[in-house]
């Protein structure tokens, strides 16, 4: 599975350095943790790499592929899927067909094939739904499997969005503050899809989130962002040491308690 | 008693309103005239009047239940387009049919043997203009405003070709629609080219903008503005106020004011009787749709009532010579024979005075030079 | 299976194949086949100036399936369908009278100089959103008006009139014309409201939708927007460009005014009743906005006689404008799901009958 | 979850002082179909934080809007109930009404006008106070030390805690005296969170504001609060002073994710036995 | 004389007046993000009740002054009657109701006296004649009466929205209605004001293009139209962009007829140019040269 590079990444919005020569680099099959105050530039370093922004300076490779000038849905094509920090999905649509959307790039017949809808269309279209189902399974989503998305609770819209990016069957996803307004238990469950993501499928997962616990239980790296710079990164328990990181954002002046 | 059909098909709303309103109601008034007065003995005339709003697909709408249904004696048509686009429909159902647009597109071969239009055409109408030019000032600088439309673009190859005939020149043609809110450019333009008669194939609303500008510019005295048909009349007054002064128009109409017409009174005195407002019944298309429904009826009359196609026709095209007829409408009669479809082909130029009346200054006349750059 | 298939309770469904059927039902299929005979049936049954009404409904239908394509699934305002419609006219008719081209192949030209015309104006719907799209393809109607009225080819707007067709020895004559046009326009309609239909089971259709609801999203799904946004617009003036050939022919003659802002906005409007993004919706639009205008004709032609309002007010020329205004802002305030959500209501209620709950 | 079996009691809701805003048995029914709360009483004590917790959908800001008169825009209806303070029934009044009555909501989400500069937001909450904005945005600036810097960018390109900070200071603009806040510490780095809660705090001794706090982050809404009530399913299922709210086992182990004995759970230690199906 | 200094005379005459229409869309756009294609309806409305109340003996002065109140309560009924009940909906939705608009008020026109046929003011003595003579262009009385009260209305306006509380909170509502309401706005008012005063500055369009071209209800409603490429090109929520946009489309009308229509055949290239111009502007800038930017962040 690629590597992701983030090489000396700046990314300005007129005068304002959103990032600052940053470099970090995930490697594929850990789960990688983004923190950092707000205004950090964590949201636009995912952006740069999803294609939403297009670094100033800088490169950004995942394997073989330079993401740095692609369009987002050119970095989805290369297994490059994520999840929004406030949520975009299709409101109207059900969770079938939100999911079914992200089948988009796995389908490949053309539109001549749609219109007439033959052989080929069909038959791709009921292995797709077959697909979706089986992650409609695996995110718990199917009580809720036809109602449109607009409708269901914030929590559960959450999740439709993890399920939604995991359905592009991505080798890298990208979390945007899956747990950003959740309890405590609601936080269980997203973390336990999350390390259950990562055990059976292999995917590499970077996790930008606020709640300090969260990242110091499951990710295996964290990396720390301040106006736009890498202030610091290494294991959770390295990284919570850290003065800087202390200072610049948990203002806690002793390590976050790992959990017993 | 048996009924037989007329039936009109025009823009009551929707663009040209303004004419087709005042068009219809003369169709309708004299046809319940004419019905009040049992012109035709035996026949209960059944005039249909109805509202196409200028588009197309309604006027066609309105021929098939004319003629498919109604077995409508004649159609009246109005708008340039409409009448064009049924030209093959009316060849194959052999109805006689008067429009209201004097387009000469409307009687050209083919698919016109049953088309006739009611005065002259607006080529003829605007070659006379032209014509009077060339008889005031060899070689003058002309240039032709018209509306964007098929109808306003029907006369300008033909008057190119007249111009060069008769030794004047067509500096510019411009088209001018109904959103002429400032007419310096086009104007100051003209002036620079050495222009000095415009003339105009419009209706009275963009005319009336030009003439207001070209006052602020001061070049109504070096310039003679002049238009066809739809530009002048009372309209163009109302509108222009003083800025119509000296405006040439050419019609083949008597104007209101000519009250020892007996066409004007029996305009004004059919107009009084159904209670239309003042403004209708001095507004020139009252007047023509008065006349296009006169010929009608008056064929029918001449058929004794027999509205099939063939009679229909033998008594349009009878109107000639000792046959023609004059319902006093226009300054001449109207006359069609098989080869002539033009009716009232004699037209005047009239000028608009100070108090912005249209007064004749020439007689009843008929282009020559048309004839010779339009042959049929 | 149960022992008898018309005595089953409904139709169960055991594999995502049948999910994606659209006549489902055993019911479905039965109206469907009564309603394919009904239709066949038609020409003997109405009175020739309604089938001339009935055609002129087909074909606004076709257009607004191509302006539901853009604008209802896609979200792309189009205020300028009606041109689209022109230049399949327009090419419809050179086909016929440069090249001698038969009417079952300048149709369909029509429909390729659409889609061609029709992804070169959605370029800009590349970068372009919202209303500034929609004033876009204003422009482009004004562009075409002005456009086709400066062409000596296209005779400056006047009319080209198109050869007489002939079918299997029939020819269109004035007296047939309506149940002649009727029979082949009806197939036409039929398959290309089946082929989008098609789409939408499909990849292709679901990216416009998602487009649609939130192009961020769509891109994030590996959807390219653009690509999306130009197919709609590929699509929905191909659909215009056939609507447009097909109403050359039964107009017999083009002229520009055929295709003016007004038709554009009245096609919108049949969209809007019919409901946005619904293929019923677009053929119910048509036949509301067609069937209020012919009653409110007739009723203008009862007052107008009538003579009860003082001279000058003129009510019978005010309510056709006002009916047709009316129709559409009331739509919008109190069922903005149009016509369709009607219709859905009353499938929902005959599905359920007797049982009505 | 599952909820607190016990309610504690007795209820030692204090009386209702002249300043309290009381919730009176109040339902809200949203579409007049989905009924959302069932029976909600509450009471915000004059000058006093009170935060209100629950999980998600369980009503909360359900029931600010029900306060705030914010209902209606969203299609609700206070069916039954009522909300009143100083004397008015505010569930009578409309949204502006309400506000002019002394009851300002900072929406969740922060809803900052994007395309306004900070200052241009600020004023646009001066709705009250049009002739001395002046004043009062140098007011909102000395609690907000951060904002004056920012004052002529525009909002929607600020970070989040600077919108956070906005917002409120938006509401303070048309001096309130009851501020309802939505989970301000949403999306929020932990420094900031403590941050923005110091200056509730400030605000509330030094203006003698009362305060209702909707949160998620129960630890911080407690230690920050005097007084909490627990929410789910549209009923209030638990009240009491803050600090024994946080001792209650329950909430310990339901909102503040600590154990028994006081120590933090971890997160990897999820109850994966919930997963009923294995995939692929 | 050389021709291009009148050129941008005439254009800058011509455009004031755009601006001036555009500027009752600009104000209805900036607060409810409505875009309104009856607005030309609602300029001939301002102009047919000058007219005639003035056909009634009234003075011209006082006529106009009554229709400008009478389509600024205009412009609240229609907010309150149709709008309101429009607000969450699609744009697509708003912009259809706006149209249905434009046809119901046509459809009342047409009950009226005017609904057929031209009609023009008596021009009042005072605006009699020339006024002045600019570069060898004698600007009418009328003319320069138009440019000084649209710059006047533009003006006042610019100011508004920059300074005053409440055109910060107009703005404020076109930005977030909840979040406006949340500190006690009443977004129903704000609407209604933004299209009652949408009102009065449409009756002053209307009144001036009576007097400059004669009242047609087809090319007064038609100024609705030729006021988009004004909105587009300036941006549809700025003021100052409509005057600059209505400047912009006025000149290069004037020399699109100054120097296009001499080499195209047949001319009449001011009634396209601006919309040609009007795509170009948009590939370049999709917000127009003053338009907000849509903030979207991911
Ligand atoms: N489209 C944009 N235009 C201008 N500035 C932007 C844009 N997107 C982000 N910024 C700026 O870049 C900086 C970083 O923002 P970003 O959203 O990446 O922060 P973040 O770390 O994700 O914060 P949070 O934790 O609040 O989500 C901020 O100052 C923001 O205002
Ligand atoms: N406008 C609305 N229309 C219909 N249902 C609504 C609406 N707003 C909220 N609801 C429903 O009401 C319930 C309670 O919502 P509310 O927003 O009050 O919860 P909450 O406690 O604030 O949750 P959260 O922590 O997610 O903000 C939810 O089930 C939600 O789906
Ligand atoms: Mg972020
Ligand atoms: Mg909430």
């Amino acid at each position: 599975m690629p590597q992701l590079h983030v090489e000396n990444v700046t990314l300005t919005f007129g005068g304002l350095n959103a990032l600052t020569d940053v470099s970090l680099t995930i490697p594929a099959g850990e789960i990688v943790s983004i923190i950092g105050p707000n205004g950090a530039g964590k949201t636009s370093l995912l952006n740069c790499i999803s294609g939403f922004y297009h670094p100033t300076r800088g490169r950004i490779t995942y394997g073989e592929h330079d993401l740095s000038r692609a369009a987002p849905n050119v970095v989805t094509g290369y297994g490059i899927a994520r999840a929004f920090q406030n949520l975009e999905l299709f409101r109207g649509l059900s969770v079938v067909e939100n999911l079914l959307l992200a089948r988009h790039t796995h389908l490949r017949y053309s539109l001549l094939d749609s219109l007439l809808f033959h052989g080929r269309a069909s038959r791709q279209e009921a292995e797709n739904r077959a697909y979706v189902e089986r992650v409609i399974d695996f995110m718990e989503l199917e009580q809720h499997r036809a109602h449109p998305v607009g409708t269901l609770a914030y929590g559960i819209q959450k999740r439709v969005e993890v399920a939604r990016a995991l359905t592009l069957a991505p080798s890298l996803l990208l979390l945007d503050e899956p747990m950003a307004g959740m309890n405590v238990e609601e936080k269980e469950d997203m973390v336990r899809f999350i390390l259950d993501i990562r055990r059976e499928q292999g995917i590499t997962v970077v996790l930008i989130e606020h709640d300090l616990g969260v990242v110091m239980d499951i990710s295996d790296h964290v990396h720390v962002l301040d106006f736009g710079q890498r202030i610091a990164s290494g294991r959770p328990e390295e990284v919570s040491a850290d003065p800087r990181v202390i200072e610049a954002y948990t203002g806690v002046s002793e390590p976050v308690a790992v959990g017993a | 008693q048996k009924t037989v059909t007329i039936g009109w098909s025009g823009a009551i709303t929707g663009p040209t309103s303004d004419a087709g309103s005042n068009y219809g109601a003369g169709v309708e008034d004299y046809c319940k005239y004419a019905q009040a007065q049992n012109m035709v003995p035996g026949v209960k005339l059944n005039c249909v009047v109805r509202d196409d709003q200028y588009n197309n697909a309604n006027t066609q709408r309105n021929f098939e239940d004319y003629v498919g249904n109604q077995q409508a004696a004649a159609f009246l048509g109005y708008s340039t387009g409409g009448t064009l686009q049924l030209k093959s429909t009316i060849q194959e159902t052999k109805t006689l049919t008067f429009p209201g647009s004097y387009h000469i597109g409307n009687i050209d071969q083919p698919n016109a043997d049953y088309i006739f239009l009611p005065i002259s055409s607006y080529s003829e109408q605007l070659i006379s203009l032209v014509e009077w030019v060339a008889k005031k000032e060899r070689g003058a600088k002309i240039a032709l405003v018209v509306n964007p439309s098929p109808f306003g673009r029907a006369p300008v190859d033909d008057v190119k070709k007249a111009a060069t005939r008769l030794g004047v020149t067509i500096v510019d043609v411009q088209e001018v629609g109904g959103n002429n809110l400032d007419n310096t450019a086009l104007l100051k333009r003209f002036e620079s080219a050495g222009v000095k008669y415009v003339i105009n194939q419009n209706t009275a609303g963009p005319v009336a903008n030009i003439l207001k500008d070209a006052k602020r510019l001061n070049l109504l005295g070096r310039m003679q503005f002049m238009g066809a048909h739809y530009t002048g009349g009372e309209d163009l007054t109302r509108l222009a106020g003083d800025a119509a002064n000296n405006f040439i128009w050419s019609t083949s109409y008597y104007m209101y004011d000519e009250g020892d017409k007996p066409g004007i009174q029996l305009v004004k005195k059919v107009g009084a009787q159904y209670s239309r407002k003042p403004d209708t019944i001095r507004s020139v298309h009252y007047t023509s749709g008065m006349l296009v429904a006169s010929i009608a009826i008056e064929a029918l009359r001449r058929t004794k009532g027999d509205g099939s196609s063939a009679a229909m026709l033998k008594a349009v095209t009878g109107m000639t010579g000792s046959q023609a007829f004059n319902p006093g409408f226009t300054v001449g009669p109207v006359t069609f024979s098989a080869k002539d479809h033009v009716g009232a082909e004699t037209l005047r130029l009239l000028q608009a005075d100070a108090t912005g009346n249209f007064k004749a200054i020439t007689g009843p006349q008929r282009s020559a030079m048309f004839k010779l750059v339009h042959p049929n | 299976m149960p022992a008898s298939r018309f005595t089953q309770t409904g139709n169960y469904r055991t594999g995502y194949r049948q999910d994606q059927t659209i006549f489902a039902t055993y019911a479905e299929q039965a109206s469907l086949i009564a309603l394919l005979l009904l239709l066949l049936l038609l020409p003997q049954l109405l009175p020739k100036t309604v089938l001339r009404d009935v055609n002129m409904i087909m074909i606004y239908a076709v257009a607004v399936i191509g302006l539901n394509i853009t604008t209802g699934y896609t979200g792309l305002i189009n205020i300028g369908q009606a041109a689209f419609m022109g230049v399949g006219a327009y090419a419809t008719a050179l086909a016929a009278t440069r090249w001698n081209l038969p009417f079952f192949v300048a149709i369909p030209l029509g429909g390729v100089a659409g889609a061609v015309v029709g992804t070169v104006v959605g370029l800009p719907s590349l970068r372009l959103k919202y209303l500034y799209l929609a004033v876009a393809t204003l422009a482009f109607q004004i562009i075409f008006e002005w456009g086709v009225g400066h062409s000596p080819l296209l005779e400056q707007g006047g009319a080209i009139s198109l050869p007489t067709v002939q079918v299997f020895g029939v020819r269109d004559t004035f007296l047939n014309h309506n149940a002649f046009w009727y029979y082949l326009i009806l197939p036409v309609l039929i398959v290309l409201a089946l082929l989008w239909r098609n789409v939408l089971r499909t990849r292709h259709g679901r990216a416009m939708i998602a487009v649609r609801d939130n192009d961020r999203a769509a891109a994030a799904m590996g959807i390219n927007p653009g690509n999306s946004k130009l197919t709609a617009f590929m699509l929905g003036s191909f659909y215009a460009g056939i609507a447009g050939g097909l109403f050359a022919y039964f107009q017999k003659a083009v002229v520009i005014e055929d295709y003016g802002l007004h038709i554009s906005v009245q096609l919108l409007a049949m969209a809007i009743v019919g409901g946005l993004g619904s293929v019923p919706g677009s053929f119910l639009g048509p036949m509301f906005i067609v069937a209020l205008d012919r009653i409110m004709e007739a009723l203008s032609q009862k007052l107008g006689g009538a003579n009860l309002f003082p001279a000058g007010v003129d009510v019978a020329t005010a309510l056709r404008p006002l009916s047709f205004g009316l129709a559409i802002v009331l739509f919008l305030m109190y069922e903005p799901r149009g016509l369709a959500n009607w219709w859905r209501l009353a499938r929902l209620y005959f599905k359920k009958w007797p049982f009505k709950f | 979850m599952t909820a607190p079996s016990t309610h504690p009691s007795p209820l030692h809701a204090p009386p209702a002082a002249p300043g309290d805003l009381t919730v009176n048995n109040v339902e809200v029914v949203y579409h007049d179909i989905i009924q959302v709360l069932r029976g909600v009483s509450l009471t915000i004590q004059a000058g006093r934080v009170t935060s209100l917790l629950g999980t998600n959908g369980a009503g909360k800001t359900t029931t600010l809007r029900a306060i705030s008169g914010l209902l209606r825009p969203e299609n609700g209806r206070v069916r039954e109930g009522t909300v009143s303070f100083g004397g008015q029934t505010l569930s009578a009044l409309s949204g502006t009404d309400v506000v002019k009555a002394g009851v300002v909501q900072v929406p969740e989400g922060r809803r900052v006008f994007k395309h306004l500069t900070v200052e241009e937001n600020l004023r646009a909450g001066a709705i009250l106070g049009r002739g001395q904005w002046h004043a009062d945005l140098e007011r909102i600036y000395t609690y907000f030390p951060k904002l004056p810097a920012l004052r002529h960018k525009q909002a929607g390109y600020t970070s989040g805690g600077e919108q956070q900070m906005l917002a409120i200071g938006r509401a303070l603009m048309a001096h309130p005296k009851v501020l309802l806040l939505d989970e301000p510490s949403l999306g929020l780095a932990p420094l900031l969170v403590a941050e923005i809660f110091q200056n509730i705090r400030t605000i509330n001794r030094e203006e003698g504001l009362s305060v209702l706090v909707v949160e998620q982050n129960a630890n911080i809404a407690l230690r920050n609060s005097d007084y909490g009530y627990v929410m789910e399913g549209g009923k209030i299922v638990m009240e009491g002073d803050s600090a024994q709210l946080a001792s209650n086992p329950d909430v310990k182990e339901f909102y503040l994710g600590v154990t028994e004995h006081g120590a933090r759970k971890s997160f990897r230690d999820v109850k994966s036995y919930k997963r009923r199906k294995r995939w692929m | 004389m050389s021709l291009l200094p009148q050129l941008l005379l005439a254009g800058v005459v011509i455009g004031s007046i755009y601006a001036l229409a555009a500027l009752g869309f600009v104000l209805i756009y900036k607060s409810s993000r409505v875009i309104n294609f009856a607005h030309g309806q609602v300029i001939a409305s301002g102009a047919f009740i000058a007219f005639a109340l003035t056909q009634g003996g009234l003075n011209f002065w006082v006529a106009g002054l009554i229709a400008m109140a009478a389509t600024f309560v205009l412009g609240m009924l229609i907010e309150r009657v149709f709008l309101r009940r429009m607000v969450g909906q699609p744009i697509i939705a708003v912009i259809m109701v706006t149209i249905g608009l434009a046809s119901v008020i046509d459809g009342i026109l047409h009950l009226t006296p005017y609904g057929a046929g031209s009609f023009s003011f008596t021009t009042p003595a005072a605006l009699t004649g020339t006024g002045l003579d600019l570069f060898g262009t004698p600007l009418s009385r009328v003319q320069i009466v138009g440019v000084l009260a649209s710059l006047a209305l533009l003006g006042g306006f610019t100011y508004f929205f920059s300074r005053s509380t409440l055109g910060i909170t107009m703005r404020a509502v076109a930005d977030d209605q909840m979040a406006a309401m949340s500190v006690g706005t009443s977004v129903e008012r704000v609407f209604a004001l933004a299209w009652a005063a949408a009102g009065l500055t449409a009756a002053a369009a209307g009144v001036i293009l009576g007097l400059m071209s004669g009242l047609t209800i087809g090319s007064l409603t038609g100024i609705g139209l030729k006021v988009f490429p004004v909105v587009i090109l300036g941006g549809l929520d700025s003021v100052a962009g409509a005057i600059v946009g209505g400047m912009l489309i006025g000149i290069l009308e004037n020399l699109a007829a100054g120097y296009l229509d001499g080499v195209v055949p047949g001319g009449g290239t001011r009634e396209v140019f601006p919309f040609i111009v009007l795509l170009a502007v948009l590939l370049v800038r999709p917000y127009g040269l003053f338009g907000t930017k849509e903030i979207e962040r991911v």
